[in-house]
């Protein structure tokens, strides 16, 4: 009874949004199944249709099925982001081995600071924090309005951080929209 | 080379089992059964047990430490440190119990061993007919799920009951508090919002 | 053929310099003198030393269903160990445990 | 040897390391970053042992283990910091 009346509520996205996020939900579920199976018959493409129809509608259900659940819109940029980020991540990587690595004592200098974020979506700030705690030498441990809560691992870590050039990077992959 | 992984992840077993022995953290510990349910998992993927891996990764590294936690969450999380005085006997009746069990293992069919009874019950039909018959890649979940679909039905059901039985034990209540609080929350926010 | 010694000789290259930096991070785990620092050291595991392994055993696999599901366990893990990390950090953080600032070192000294 | 031998024994070589994180570790949350680092070199050490063997059959598995793995640190955090895993609504104004 109570299964199909959950439509109206009020932290829901606009119908045309649920709608269009349910089939790119549905689809990529498929492609997952599709490239994990390996095996092609009706009868196993046949559970791989019933096992995503039946994600896609637990998730509708939940109120789940919206942009900020499968941001397919983020796609073309984040083809622009993921290399920049993917370098940010190496270099970050060879400074934190250098560190660790350091004779006698690592090379460390811990600093906890607040940052300020310029993202306007939820969404944004997820992405810039998740950027921020990938990125080797900086963890994300606080996310509050405005502002992240960053633990470096030394002061010139936490210094290129608060240049801000990840956040404009997230800023522009977050786009004008909403 | 797969020898020198089998050896170090026995002995890396048996040092977290140690561990888990002379920890007095039961958080700790419990901590420690996951890193075991882990490795015990790797050891059965390296022996060719993969479905039996599966299930000890959800089961033994996800489940069973959720319900550790919740348990310790309803008690203390540190072993009351009443030492027992030591008894000879329990030490004597416990290796005395591992040597026969020891001794039993001599005469178990060899690792893999193609001529061992259990690979000649059933399972040839289920190995050479199971393409046919069913038509589902995958042989153990066949006869699971098909072969012995009505057991496995059955087991469903019983894990069911128990999974809602401990969660109406451990957080039930708290939880329907919860949710009851909120439904009468809702309509002011909704207010608040619109 | 000289295609596939590319291949192989990639491989080599991107399993080692990940292997190596797997050690780094454990050597890191082990070194560092605190908790939020030990989770940057986990860090470079969880991202480096993964991700190189990773594209290692997708050189030496090729083109096939394979390297398409390894693609899949780097995404995967690309996407779940930042909020593994943020999780733990955060929890420990509300929990009242102090990061040790500065440079300091000897504040807490279990490292060897 | 391969170098699939080779990552296979660095791996090793970091489980034990991290074992010792797990056991020495000071504070609870130590250990539960070697659980969690720990999970991430279990799911790397079963993909490289499919190619070490020439059969890598056993990705599916890594795949499984490294969403278990998440799910796991995920659900101890909460355990941890609400003794409950319901608790989200109680402090989402001081920590959201």
């Amino acid at each position: 009874m109570g299964l199909f009346l959950r439509q109206d509520q009020p932290w829901r996205a606009s119908r045309r949004e649920t709608a269009l996020s349910g089939v790119a939900l549905f689809v990529v579920l498929m492609a997952v199944w599709l490239l994990n199976s390996g095996h092609y018959t009706p009868l196993i493409i046949g559970f791989g249709v019933a096992s995503s129809l039946l994600v896609v509608f637990l998730s509708w259900r939940m109120g789940i099925v919206d942009r900020e659940g499968l941001p397919v819109h983020l796609l073309p940029r984040a083809t622009v982001y993921a290399p920049w980020l993917f370098k940010e991540i190496f270099t970050a990587n060879v400074d934190v081995a250098k560190r660790v690595l350091t004779p006698f004592e690592p090379n460390i200098s811990p600093r906890l600071f607040d940052t300020g974020v310029t993202q306007k979506t939820d969404l944004g700030r997820v992405i810039y924090a998740n950027s921020i705690t990938l990125t080797p030498g900086t963890v994300s441990i606080g996310v509050k309005g405005s502002y992240i809560t960053v633990h470096a691992i030394a002061e010139d870590v936490a210094d290129g951080l608060q240049e801000g050039e990840m956040d404009r990077r997230v800023t522009w992959l977050e786009g004008e929209r909403r | 080379m797969i020898d020198v992984i089998h050896i170090v992840l026995f002995t890396f077993l048996a040092v977290i089992a140690i561990a888990i022995i002379r920890l007095r953290d039961l958080f700790a510990a419990v901590m420690l059964m996951g890193i075991f349910s882990l490795l015990s998992a790797s050891l059965f993927t390296v022996m060719d047990a993969v479905d039996v891996a599966f299930t000890e990764a959800a089961v033994g590294a996800g489940v069973s430490t959720i319900l550790m936690l919740a348990t310790l969450s309803l008690t203390h999380s540190s072993e009351s440190t009443r030492y027992a005085r030591p008894r000879p006997m329990a030490l004597v009746a416990v290796v005395l119990t591992g040597a026969a069990l020891v001794y039993a293992t001599f005469d178990m069919p060899r690792y893999g061993d193609p001529a061992a009874p259990i690979h000649h019950h059933v399972a040839d039909h289920y190995i050479e007919d199971t393409d046919d018959e069913i038509g589902v890649p995958n042989m153990v979940t066949a006869i699971l799920a098909s072969y012995r679909g009505y057991d496995t039905w059955g087991e469903t059901a019983v894990i069911f009951t128990a999974c809602v039985g401990v969660m109406m034990l451990l957080g039930g209540a708290r939880t329907f508090y919860r949710w009851r609080h909120r439904e009468e929350d809702e309509p002011e926010e909704a207010g608040e919002a619109s | 053929m000289s295609g596939a010694l590319v291949a192989e000789v990639l491989s080599w290259a991107f399993i080692v310099a990940g292997s190596v930096f797997v050690l780094i991070g454990g050597i890191g785990l082990i070194r560092l003198p605190d908790f939020y620092t030990r989770i940057h050291a986990a860090g470079i595991t969880d991202t480096m030393g993964a991700w190189l392994i990773l594209i290692g055993l997708m050189f030496s696999a090729g083109w096939t269903l394979i390297t398409v599901k390894l693609f899949m366990l780097l995404f995967f893990l690309a996407a779940t160990s930042p909020l593994a990390s943020h999780a733990l950090a955060k929890a420990a953080f509300l929990r009242g445990l102090e990061p040790m600032l500065g440079r300091g070192l000897e504040i807490e000294g279990d490292h060897d | 040897m391969d170098q699939f031998g080779a990552a296979t024994l660095a791996l090793l070589v970091c489980m034990a390391m991290t074992l010792f994180r797990s056991i020495a570790g000071p504070t609870v949350f130590d250990r539960v970053l070697a659980v969690n680092s720990f999970g991430t070199k279990t799911v790397l050490l079963i993909a490289v042992y499919g190619f070490l063997t020439g059969r890598p059959d056993f990705l599916d598995l890594a795949l499984v283990y490294a969403l278990m793995n998440f799910i796991g640190t995920i659900a101890v955090m909460k355990f941890t910091r609400f003794g409950d895993l319901a608790g989200m609504e109680d402090d989402d104004e001081e920590t959201l």
